[in-house]
């Protein structure tokens, strides 16, 4: 493939890992939504790119997936759960952005080393995908190591998941990526609604999993 | 599939001259059940043939006792089904020659008799002393299983026969030996790994005691011959300084303790920790002999030890039937509320003697011979080269000598106690004599002591076909000597003979009574106790178990137990009784048990607060594990 | 006809699943459910005699055929058994008629995805079909509707998602790892292919794989520190879910590291899976060692015994060898039989004593001798005590390690003997002493129980030379 | 001929000591009694109390089992067979060889064991005081006198007691540390085994000092004979043994013929004559101690054995 697909493939996914720094950085629920939008919108920008340079159609599917349902259908429908929650004010970050940030650089900075071990061989695309992809991982499962509350595991977890679509649309040629993110957006959309339900059921009167364990058989 | 193999070659021709049970050349056979490609081996060879003939005497009587002792027997479906398990365990024990099959029924033994031990299960120590049996047999079983694995090697050498080919190093054997005194130990209740045995002994139905103290342990022994002499090749010089160590300390321990009791049957238990001891101390000394390739001596230790093996399986049936009768007969085992039974229960009080008499090692009864050959083996040590020998086996002799001296008082206090003076309790006084299976369970026994007391010189010739398959070399032939004296080395060194003596003090006191029946007096006349012109005293003025003690208590408790006496006098013209409080810790489990078991509960507290934190928190293990791992991978290239 | 075999394993479950979602009565669709594990049961066993040729998509070998009909074995006495436990359920009205059908359906499906997950010979498939067996499980554990069985079910699924998405992670580099050399498409996710390739792989992508792979799959697997859904899921959905999650699913996830680590084996340049498996799974076993001991539920309890058993299991095949691995198969096998009968065991006995806390029962061998003595030879199997057949398993894992790596050796010792005086201690208080608690009537089906502790015995005592030689082979598959 | 020769000679022996037994208890007494200027009773009182006492009837507590009264006869065998197989006045005896020294002291022993169970039988306070100082005695004592066998042993090679006599004899021992050790270890087990003065006092009235005497408090009349005698017995052992140990002057070997047992026998009569005499030095010139420092003094004996022990073990020459 020529010089300037490449670059452009390794902006995307630099930005992807750029990004998600921003949401680390957020701690307002709002803007680590509006952030995550982004995210997932710079996602779609990449698969659809991959779906051109592999110039393998099925890949659209994956970006339009990526479009419609993390970039606007979920970040809309947590959007209105905080609102009937209420808790879109709280700061509710565990250790704070400076540590956060500095976790995550060296987080980066670990994948990096993990995985330019790979032999520099058949392409250097997929070699460079891969790191980024992993450090979006890393970053997402800190994020939900470091939010206290589902929404904002949610939101980590789904840029987690973006990071493995990332890789996924990364691999060349890989089979059943479609599913793969369809099978994704459903274990979203299951959790999503899992919160839903847990607002519904008026058990809970927040979702902050500390809450949720209140409940635990063995206590007393 | 049954096939003869030859027994271990014996250096002498003379233990094939006289042939006898333990002289058959031994049986080999192969099942294909078990550990698959490797089948169950079993071998009957001297010793097995030896230990089985241990086991099954016990069984016998035991079996025999409890067609009496059953009708008592409240939850009978929670014995009966375990009982021949339980038996058979034993037997397949002795008969193993592989790891697997070893292991197996020596870990069957131990749960068969756990659910016997819980057999009452409703009391409360009962379930304590099942908890804490049941831990220390399979810490047993996991370092004998350990001590195997060591000897079959990676590739799983698994039976017996491999592990002797295999001729282990010297820090391999050394490795094999430790594990071997712990798990064995462990199980024959070697201090201070004793710590279940006098839970748990006394919780069984008394003919389970008597198995589970007169044979179960006896196998343990066995577990320890089997592995040290024979699989683990030729033993160093220091073996039996460590072996020594813990037979000494076991056999003083073992018996203050039971001079501390006054549980009849927990009394009884901690003496059969001391006769372990005693055991253990010959199995030292052939351990030591045979590593200078004293091999006469070696013998003589050895036979010593087996001797006493079957010795102590004899009267300590004996004596925990008799508890057991006792036990029925007046629903009690702890002796302070008990009394005056040789009145009520003559025949038990007969037979409970001569086990007392035995276990004290009084001749000419049997335990006195095995004591009296140790303590010939122990005369024989000064040949021994090395200076840590030398100064560890007369410290051992004198060990043994007070650990018989203060036996000989602890049954004192038992009989004493329990069978004498006037009952302490309305159920000693209602007590009846038990039933006739019992007493005949007993009187065999009774009849085995004496015999094997008057007549040694048969059953060390009977054993010295095994010293001469495990030792290489064997005793000189006994009978045919003058008279049925018993010759260890040479009759102008030392020489016993039990009959002699037995018809000697037979004739002498026969004539005095009857000389003096014939020419003074034989007139009698009851009349109420002198006791220094103190009429008509309470049962309560009698000394009874812990005040017997006492003296005893003083001398020695007060340093291993630090046992404290406290005395609350009422002020004078107070008519309130005065009380004596008795303070005794047992140093073992307070210095090793408790704080093992407060480490793991605090481990456990520690570790139970994982169970309750955040979803976020678990994640953050996962995330770390995974940050670690990825580090590795960065570190490792 | 054999490979109508294969696809019977998949379409019944599937075929029911869909049945019992429309059928509203009660006792016909339990029958039904029983019915189906039956046939899954027969499909499965017949799969001895004649087996398909490796597609694509499906593959039955020596390894997964062991994992197949043990599945599909426990799967039908489990059905059995859960027949008359929801019975009561629905007659104590802790479940309704909509949620048993819900249920059946579930049970069904969970049978496909775990069927499906061990034929699967295409990583990504069986990447989906875990996905769907934790899905299904998640659901059931949660179908109590009370505060506990939601918070278990939730915590479950958030563990669950990131396990699933790290396994996918390793996956996906798996086939990045194989594509330069077996070429772009499906063929670079095929087991067999892989496996035949693995030695031109990149060593260093490989190792990163297998760190995600151990992760992910070994969070389904519960080692420790992973394992923190499995009490709670274990605890709070109905028994026979319980059983099928410690007998079963934990199985599958543990078959799907093994093919990874046959991956790894075959490549000499890759790092030795064996180390990280040992080390997990010597945490795993002493963790839930000492976390027997404060636990006061019942169920809980025993699902910190199966997280201390798959962490054994783990260790042999991190131990590997034959004599090991042979010890692994065979532990894994004993432990799903041992474990799912100790729960049969346990779900009557809540029943009966209508509480979970184990303070509230007690003397069951007195009130209720056959559940009392079932458990104590339950426990008496799962602590390792003979004729059983765990203590076989166990006696090879700690013998052969022994001798080459004796501190190993120790530390499995010192974990199995803590595991064993935390599940005594707590066997004392409820089978022995005075009988505690209520003694609701309960029409309990001994049946399964018992036939699984048979089985466990008479393995301890006699194995087939056939099932040995299998075992022998799979073992030296593993290598 | 032979055989009825030493039959003939060890029957001799065991009436020897039977008949001596009272008398040199009387000697004791007598020589105590001087000691102090008493006249004191004559040398045959011992015969005169033991005739009295079996030709009385014997007074029966009501509690007492059948074990109380066969006690006295037990006793008295064991003491008898074990005081007939210590050489006094000559060595190889016939049944010398069926008991060597150790099989000695167990039987001792074996006398003490029922005699304590006979305190205990009736069941009073006093008998049991007497029991149980009286086993907390022998349990530091056998011991001792076990270390001091072991020593002697190891130096003659033998435990056989005709061995180690005429190995003392002969001019093979030379003086050693070890021994002298063992003769003072002996002498207090000696003392202690016997209950004399600092450890026990046989002629006390006293109940709460008593130890011997409180364990045979309700027998009475032939029984009392017997244990009378046996503890007279015990006593001429112990200086039997002291004498053909360390002493061993005039025991005539196993070959000698006839007329020459005179010599023996005036010998060992002689050796009675001055360890009464000595044992009576000794307990007039020094006072009974408390109970609770007896284990002291026993202890000391025991320490003694095991030096001496210890000594012979590291090293040929001690």
């Amino acid at each position: 493939m020529s010089r300037i697909d490449f670059d452009i493939a390794h902006l995307l996914a630099g930005l992807l890992v750029l990004i998600s720094f921003l949401e680390l950085y957020q701690d307002r629920l709002y803007a680590l939504l509006n952030v995550f939008a982004l995210h997932a919108l710079t996602l779609a920008a990449s698969v659809a790119w991959q779906a051109f340079i592999q110039d393998a159609p099925h890949l659209y599917v994956t970006a339009a997936i990526a479009l419609l349902f993390k970039a606007i259908v979920i970040p809309v429908s947590l959007h209105r759960i905080i609102v009937r929650l209420g808790i879109h004010r709280e700061i509710e970050k565990v250790v704070g952005v400076g540590p956060a940030m500095l976790a995550g650089m060296g987080l980066v900075a670990l994948s990096m080393v993990v995985m330019l071990r790979v032999t520099p061989g058949a392409d250097p695309l997929a070699r460079e995908d891969l790191a980024f992809a992993l450090s979006v991982v890393l970053l997402g499962l800190l994020m939900m190591v470091t939010r206290r509350n589902a929404v904002g595991q949610v939101v980590g977890f789904m840029s987690l998941e973006n990071g493995l679509v990332l890789a996924a649309t990364g691999a060349k040629g890989m089979p059943l990526v479609v599913e793969i993110s369809v099978a994704f957006s459903i274990l979203i959309a299951f959790i999503v609604i899992g919160i839903f339900l847990f607002r519904i059921r008026e058990r809970f009167d927040t979702v902050d999993v500390q809450a949720l364990d209140r409940f635990r058989g063995e206590r007393g | 599939m049954w096939s003869t193999v030859p027994a271990f070659s014996s250096r002498r021709s003379r233990s094939a001259r006289r042939s006898c049970i333990f002289s058959l050349p031994a049986l080999a056979v192969t099942l294909p059940v078990g550990l698959p490609w490797l089948g169950t081996h079993l071998r009957l060879d001297a010793l097995s043939a030896f230990f089985l003939v241990v086991v099954d005497l016990g069984a016998l009587s035991a079996s025999l006792f409890a067609l009496g002792y059953g009708e008592h027997e409240e939850a009978p479906e929670r014995v009966l089904p375990f009982y021949p398990a339980f038996l058979a365990a034993m037997t397949l024990v002795v008969l193993a020659d592989d790891a697997f099959t070893f292991l197996v029924s020596w870990e069957f033994m131990s749960l068969t008799s756990w659910a016997l031990v819980m057999s009452h299960h409703r009391l409360l120590d009962n379930l304590r002393a099942g908890f804490v049996y049941l831990v220390m047999a399979s810490f047993g079983t996991l370092t004998l299983l350990l001590g195997f694995g060591l000897l079959a090697g990676p590739d799983g050498l698994y039976t017996f026969a491999q592990m002797r080919a295999a001729h282990p190093g010297a820090t391999l054997a050394a490795l094999a030996l430790v594990l071997a005194l712990i798990g064995a130990g462990s199980k024959a209740g070697l201090v201070p790994l004793h710590a279940w045995l006098p839970l748990a002994h006394p919780a069984a139905p008394s003919h389970v005691s008597a198995l589970m103290s007169g044979v179960m342990t006896k196998v343990a022994v066995y577990g320890f011959v089997r592995i040290v002499f024979d699989l683990a090749g030729a033993p160093a010089w220091w073996w039996s300084i460590v072996v020594l160590g813990f037979a000494g300390m076991t056999t003083v321990m073992g018996v203050l303790y039971a001079l501390m009791q006054h549980d009849l049957k927990r009394l009884l238990a901690y003496h059969t920790v001391e006769n372990i001891g005693i055991i253990f101390i010959g199995l030292g000394l052939a351990l030591a002999f045979k590593a200078h390739g004293m091999m006469f001596a070696a013998a003589l230790a050895f036979c010593a030890a087996l001797l006493h093996v079957f010795n102590h399986s004899l009267f300590k049936s004996l004596l925990f039937f008799g508890a057991g009768a006792v036990l029925t007969a007046t629903g009690e085992r702890d002796m302070e509320h008990l009394g005056g039974l040789i009145h009520r229960m003559p025949q038990t009080a007969f037979v409970f003697l001569v086990g007392c008499a035995a276990i004290s090692a009084l001749p000419p009864l049997n335990g006195f011979v095995s004591e009296w050959l140790t303590f010939q083996a122990i005369l024989l040590s000064p040949q021994l080269p090395s200076w840590g020998l030398k100064l560890m086996v007369p410290a051992v002799g004198a060990l043994l000598a007070l650990s018989a001296a203060l036996a000989a008082a602890c049954f004192v206090k038992a009989y004493g106690v329990t069978f004498l003076g006037r009952p302490r309790s309305p159920a000693a006084l209602g007590a009846t004599e038990t039933d006739r299976f019992s007493l005949a369970a007993m009187i065999l026994l009774a009849l085995l002591c004496l015999f094997v007391g008057i007549l040694p010189g048969l059953f060390i010739d009977a054993l010295a076909p095994v010293s001469a398959a495990v030792i290489g070399e064997r005793m000189p032939a006994q009978i045919g000597g003058q008279w049925f004296s018993i010759v260890p080395i040479a009759a102008s060194r030392s020489s016993y003979d039990g009959l002699l003596v037995f018809l000697f003090m037979l004739a002498s006191g026969g004539l005095a009574a009857f000389a003096i029946h014939r020419l003074a007096s034989d007139r009698l006349r009851r009349a109420p106790a002198w006791d220094c012109g103190y009429p008509d005293a309470s049962p309560a003025t009698q000394y009874t178990a812990m005040s017997f003690a006492q003296p005893i208590r003083r001398v020695f408790g007060s340093v291993v137990f630090r046992a404290r006496e406290h005395a609350e006098m009422p002020p004078p013209g107070d008519t309130s009784p005065a009380r004596l409080t008795v303070a005794l810790s047992d140093p073992i489990w307070d210095w090793l048990y408790a704080p093992l078991a407060v480490g793991i509960g605090f481990a456990a507290d520690r570790l139970n607060r994982l169970q309750f934190l955040t979803i976020r928190q678990f994640l953050a293990f996962v995330f770390s594990a995974l940050v670690a791992l990825l580090l590795v991978l960065a570190i490792w290239s | 006809m054999s490979f109508d075999a294969l696809t019977g394993v998949l379409v019944v479950p599937a075929a029911a699943a869909a049945l019992l979602a429309a059928l509203p009565d009660y006792r016909a669709t339990a029958r039904l459910n029983v019915v189906a594990t039956t046939l899954t049961l027969i499909c499965a066993l017949s799969l001895f005699f004649g087996r398909p040729q490796p597609g694509s998509y499906l593959l039955v070998d020596d390894l997964n055929g062991t994992f197949i009909v043990l599945t599909t074995f426990v799967g039908f006495t489990t059905s059995i058994f859960s027949a008359s436990y929801i019975g009561h359920e629905l007659e104590i009205g802790r479940l309704t008629p909509p949620f048993v059908r819900f249920y059946h359906a579930m049970y069904q499906v969970l049978m496909f995805a775990m069927n499906l997950a061990l034929v699967a010979n295409n990583i990504g498939l069986m990447w989906v079909a875990i996905e769907l067996a934790t899905l299904t499980t998640v659901l059931m554990v949660g179908i109590y509707r009370t505060h506990e069985a939601l918070e278990a079910a939730w915590k479950y699924f958030i563990l669950g998602s990131v396990g699933i998405a790290l396994a996918l992670f390793g996956t996906i580099l798996v086939y990045m790892a194989a594509r330069p050399v077996v070429g772009e498409g499906l063929d670079a996710m095929v087991w067999t292919v892989l496996v035949k390739r693995a030695g031109g792989f990149d060593p260093a992508l490989l190792d990163v794989a297998f760190v995600f792979l151990l992760l992910g799959y070994g969070t389904k697997v519960g080692l420790a520190p992973l394992h923190a859904w499995l009490p709670d899921a274990h605890a709070e959905g109905p028994t026979p879910i319980s059983a099928v999650l410690s007998g079963l699913l934990l199985n599958v996830a543990l078959y799907a590291l093994l093919r990874f680590k046959m991956l790894l084996a075959a490549n000499p340049a890759a790092l030795a899976p064996g180390p990280l498996m040992v080390t997990l799974g010597l945490v795993s076993l002493v963790f839930a060692a000492f976390m027997l001991y404060r636990r006061r539920d019942i169920k809980r309890l025993f699902a910190y015994s199966s997280i201390e058993h798959m962490g054994i299991i783990t260790f042999a095949f991190g131990m590997g060898g034959p004599l090991a691995n042979f010890a692994g198969l065979l532990h894994m096998t004993m432990h799903s039989l041992t474990k799912s009968a100790i729960f049969f065991a346990i779900g009557h006995i809540a029943q009966v004593k209508n509480t979970q806390r184990i303070a509230d029962m007690g003397g069951l061998t007195q009130t209720h001798p056959v559940l009392g003595w079932g458990l104590a030879l339950g426990v008496v199997a799962i602590a390792g005590l003979p004729p059983l057949g765990i203590f076989m398993s166990e006696f090879l894992v700690v013998s052969s390690t022994f001798a080459r790596a004796p501190l190993l050796a120790i530390i499995l010792v010192f974990g199995l003997l803590v595991g064993l005086a935390g599940l005594f201690l707590r066997l004392n208080s409820i089978a022995f002493g005075e009988p505690r608690g209520s003694n609701a009537e309960t029409h309990a089906s001994y049946a399964p129980m018992f036939a699984h502790l048979a089985l466990v015995l008479a393995a301890g005592i006699y194995m087939p030379p056939a099932l040995v030689a299998w075992f022998q082979n799979v073992a030296g598959l593993l290598g | 001929m032979v055989v009825i020769r030493d039959f003939a000679i060890q029957g001799a022996q065991m009436l020897l000591v039977l008949l001596l037994a009272p008398l040199f208890t009387g000697f004791v007494r007598k020589v105590k009694a001087r000691l102090v200027r008493r006249q004191g009773p004559s040398l045959i009182q011992p015969y005169r109390d033991l005739l009295r006492l079996t030709r009385k009837e014997v007074v029966l507590a009501e509690g007492a089992s059948w074990l109380f009264r066969v006690i006295p006869y037990l006793v008295f065998a064991a003491t008898w067979v074990a005081a007939a197989l210590v050489p006094t006045f000559r060595t190889g005896l016939l049944f010398s060889w069926s008991a060597d020294l150790i099989a000695i002291i167990a039987l001792l022993g074996s006398g003490r064991f029922f005699l304590a169970l006979a305190g205990l039988d009736v069941g009073t306070s006093f008998g049991g005081i007497g029991s149980s100082r009286e086993v907390m005695i022998a349990s530091l004592a056998e011991p001792a006198m076990m270390m001091i066998v072991f020593t002697l042993a190891l130096i003659a090679g033998s435990t056989q007691l005709s061995t180690v006599a005429e190995f003392m004899a002969s001019p093979a021992v030379g003086v050693r540390v070890s021994l002298g050790l063992a003769l003072v270890g002996l002498v207090m087990v000696a003392i202690a085994e016997n209950g004399r003065i600092p450890i026990d006092n046989p002629a006390t009235h006293l109940e709460l000092t008593m130890v011997h005497e409180a364990m045979v408090l309700e027998y009475s009349g032939r029984h009392l004979a017997l244990i009378e005698l046996s503890a007279s017995l015990k006593l001429i052992l112990y200086v039997s043994l002291l004498a053909c140990l360390f002493a061993p002057w005039g025991i005539e070997a196993a070959g000698a013929a006839v007329p020459t047992l005179a010599i023996g026998i005036a010998a060992y009569i002689g050796k009675l004559a001055v360890g009464g005499f000595l044992l009576a030095v000794f307990e007039t010139s020094i006072a009974k101690m408390r109970v609770f420092r007896v284990p002291e003094f026993l202890g000391v004996a025991l320490m003694l054995g095991l030096l001496a022990t210890l000594l012979r073990f590291v090293s040929g020459s001690f």
